[in-house]
């Protein structure tokens, strides 16, 4: 395992020491070292934004800490649901008397921590409500799409939420706009080869030479089906297909786009994708508005590429133009 | 029969060591149809729990450390569904001096119940539910029909593990596993397979008091 | 070959296409489609600011075409200088009659194809100066040092010049500025795996599990010695005084920090990295200023990271703080 | 003996053939202390003279076909180096309908000189001068002692040959091989290589024709 590492099982909170000292607006919590905020939270009337997740996914979660952006994310361990204490700590640490809005992952554990953390704040009589993040199509089918998993998609909800709760918004305001990104935003990865867990030290999986995983999830879950490594074009025409249709896109709608690397993929070939996914929108007179492309949530080491698709309105395109400062995310 | 609480913390300290010797083969068993973490996760929790015991504790507030260092500092689904498992193993004997076959019981069943409460698994989900269910089944009936302890405690292995081979044929409904679908079928839960070393080595450190 | 592309041969002219759909601020230039453009260039009475060099490293070199930075890049195949045709075409793109700084990497192709479009520029009447970063240290002895390549010192040139040249500043201003960030500016990588050229389709060297190559050259040039993997401390450790002694850093001086990753290496370790970065400087007692950690120079997917220092004074610290907006860098 | 420029066009297509044959071999060279691009940059624009070749040029516009395209489309270091090399068979060949010995070594004359006026290699740099600087020497030496283009061609692929081996021995003291120091040695340089190999299938070339 060629990594940059001292103790593997250490390696979470040496990376959160790294950007507590590379970002000046950033803070590890003092009572908690699983909990990264913003130096500025709580911000006085503001709706704070809190996240979580496992770590291995960054910039996500902890890097869209930031003005605009989130107030607090609770970070696990590499691929693990941070404790239920690191969420209610996150809560606690960014109440302004205005309540919280917890926006993550669905998955599982994440589900379950995150149900115990907000129990413990109501104790304190600190209101939390919260979103989860759907867009994974592979991760489950249409007719249980509240059982998918949120990837890269949470980047918009982020965005969007972030920017409502900085303008004053209220937590059901703010919990309305993140519940509609959700609602109208899609994702897909595909997989070239696997990602390794520092603390495991070899291949979470196996993809052959000359072989892609479509629909592959953020852990290396398994995807929709292994076949022959196709052309970017092929793969871009496959991966709109699937956001689209589930999407149910229509000629003359207008989309935003993520194209997100994993994490071992050249920023090169995210362009080349990217390139006939454009070309593959316009063939559907499909308009687009904001693009993004670069790595912006990722699984370890793994070679391939994310593509999330939001459909816009108008308060979702405004939203969007605000101004936001993140680690992960500037704009 | 029966053992005191005291004396209890060997059970502690088995199933301590019991999951850092199986750290890589659940973490091997969770990489066939999950992210492939399980030992890790489960190996760091209870090494921290090791790590936080004093030498002053009893089976009870043995079981309370594990319970603690699970809920506060491993997450996971690990951390909440046996942080919720190992309080009830605490709760359900803090009060008893003494621990025998019934009390056995009201731990594993509070144990048990802790985990329904959180999570909405239920039998042949393909996890550590379809291993704890028919167990403690087992225990029960055995303890009910001969009231031999050590008796129930086999009865309660020997349905643990066929409860976990049962679980290579079910499909995942929930967790990570639940995406592949008829695909997860072939192999074993990995959190079924750290319950049922957990329940055996339960099992073995009750024995080994028990006179 | 896990890759995204169509046709390997055409992997840069994919790529640029893509990123002229993803940026709106881009455009490639009509002439010569090895050339990336801000669309807003020439921009009246400011000097034109130029860098070239040859593809693979994104997002250098076109990345850092923005506002207050650069105004266009001659882009070349993979690992390979730009024609002077490119160089010359960027040239002339650019200039409003205030003439043009170009900055790159002293490689020996880019200095006979810039050193040619200089030429071709002047029969022209069009003035065009240039600068060469040359921060690799391990790349030629000291005393060798005007034949050292530039790799990501190359970001603190561009910003620096950039900034000088958006304040009105003459040409020979830029060229003095971007000359003086190039004399005070180190950089040393660190890699762990080879890299794959597209159109070869295998690695390029290679590094043995458990070993990694100190010193290591931007296309995968052999580095200074081959050594077993350390511990993340002790490669900074290494890194740090590789940098430190050649820019003769003494206590209380101030320096400003790029943590590069050259490609695949995951964000987290790079902040790992930059963790023990900062213990070392700090130990040392030199303070730092600005801190970059990201991927800002890389090299296809090579598993590695370079470690970039500048020695700070007023001036440079001020051109730092100037606004910038490119793909690679928004500060 | 001489040959006209129109039929001389041959050599041209000679030329491209060889370095498309050679693409791989010429990567796997510079692969061991380059960056491993050094076949494909050759074939690269030799591919794409082949195919700005109208069926309308003699020998000296197929030169510059293939200077044009170098020039302008490779970059590296190879567009300037050989871009002006075959420049220089262009420029000192072109007002000539007939070619004979005399012309071919103001041919190669010039184009060496263009390559010394852009690049600071001296002979034992190791690099293409390793090769043209002995091998063009040999050519004039022959020529001028017996007159015999054939022969004189014959002196040339020997020395360029020897000029080629000659290389491993060398450290590298420009492009990237040169960071290696010492240990560039023992390795043959991949720019060398293909002026050999240029060299030689100019020679070839050249043969077929002389009468
Ligand atoms: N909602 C759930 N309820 C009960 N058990 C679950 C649930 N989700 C997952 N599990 C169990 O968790 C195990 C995986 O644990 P682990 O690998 O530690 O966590 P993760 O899936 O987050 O990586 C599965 O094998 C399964 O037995
Ligand atoms: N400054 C120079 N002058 C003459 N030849 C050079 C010079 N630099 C490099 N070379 C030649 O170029 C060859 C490498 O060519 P190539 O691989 O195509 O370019 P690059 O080194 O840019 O990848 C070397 O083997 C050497 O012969
Ligand atoms: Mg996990
Ligand atoms: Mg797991
Ligand atoms: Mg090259
Ligand atoms: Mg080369």
């Amino acid at each position: 395992m060629q990594r940059f590492v001292n103790h593997a099982d250490f390696i979470v909170e040496d990376m959160m020491k790294g950007i507590e000292k590379a970002r000046p607006e950033l803070e590890i919590l003092s009572e908690n070292d699983h909990v990264m905020k913003l130096k500025a939270a709580p911000i006085a009337s503001k709706v704070g934004l809190v996240s979580g997740g496992g770590s291995g996914h960054e910039p996500a979660f902890l890097g869209y800490v930031g003005h605009q952006m989130l107030d607090a994310v609770a970070v696990g361990e590499v691929f693990s649901s941070p404790p239920a204490q690191a969420f209610y700590d996150a809560f606690m640490s960014v109440d302004s008397g205005n309540g919280v809005a917890c926006l993550f992952g669905n998955y599982a554990g994440d589900n379950m921590n995150v149900k115990m953390a907000v129990d413990m704040c109501l104790d304190e009589g600190v209101e939390v409500k919260y979103v989860v993040a759907t867009d994974d199509v592979s991760s489950s089918p249409k007719e249980t799409k509240e059982k998918r998993h949120g990837i890269a998609g949470g980047v918009f909800m982020w965005k969007v939420a972030g920017a409502k709760a900085s303008q004053g918004a209220t937590l059901d305001e703010v919990i309305r706009v993140a519940q509609k990104t959700v609602n109208q935003t899609r994702s897909i990865c595909v997989g070239l080869s696997s990602c390794t867990i520092p603390a495991v030290g070899k291949p979470n999986f196996h993809i052959d030479e000359g072989k892609m995983e479509f629909g592959i999830g953020h852990h290396g879950e398994p995807g929709m089906h292994v076949e022959d490594l196709k052309s970017a074009k092929d793969i871009a025409k496959d991966m709109v297909k699937a956001v689209v249709d589930d999407l149910e896109v229509k000629a003359d709608e207008t989309l935003s786009v993520i194209v997100s690397g994993l994490g071992a993929t050249p920023i090169m070939e995210l362009y080349v994708l990217y390139n006939d996914i454009e070309s593959e929108l316009q063939a559907r007179n499909i308009n687009i508005d904001k693009v993004l492309v670069g790595n912006y949530v990722t699984s370890l080491d793994m070679n391939g590429a994310a593509l999330t698709i939001m459909r816009m309105d108008d308060e979702l395109h405004e939203l969007l133009e605000v101004e936001a400062d993140s680690m992960g995310l500037r704009v | 029969m029966k053992f005191t609480n005291q004396e209890g913390i060997e059970i502690v300290e088995t199933i301590i060591a019991c999951i850092q010797k199986n750290r890589d083969y659940l973490s091997e068993i969770d990489g066939a149809i999950g992210d492939g973490d399980h030992g890790i996760n489960m190996n760091k929790g209870f090494t921290l729990a090791k790590e936080a015991l004093t030498g002053k504790e009893n089976m009870s507030t043995g079981f309370q450390i594990i319970s603690k260092m699970l809920m506060s500092k491993i997450g996971g689904s690990m951390g909440p569904l046996y942080g919720n498992f190992f309080r009830g193993l605490y709760v359900a004997s803090k009060q008893h001096e003494e621990i025998d076959g019934q009390i056995i019981g009201e731990m594993l069943d509070k144990a048990y119940d802790n985990i329904k409460k959180i999570s909405p698994a239920k039998v042949n989900d393909k996890t550590l539910v379809d291993v704890l269910d028919p167990a403690i089944y087992a225990y029960h009936k055995e303890f009910d029909a001969s009231q031999d302890v050590n008796k129930a405690l086999t009865e309660m292995v020997g349905a643990s593990q066929a409860g976990l081979e049962a679980t290579k044929h079910m499909v995942a409904k929930l967790g990570r596993a639940s995406r592949l679908g008829e695909r997860s079928k072939g192999h074993q839960d990995a959190g079924a397979t750290s319950a049922q070393l957990i329940l055996e080595s339960f099992a073995d450190g009750c024995k080994k008091l028990l006179r």
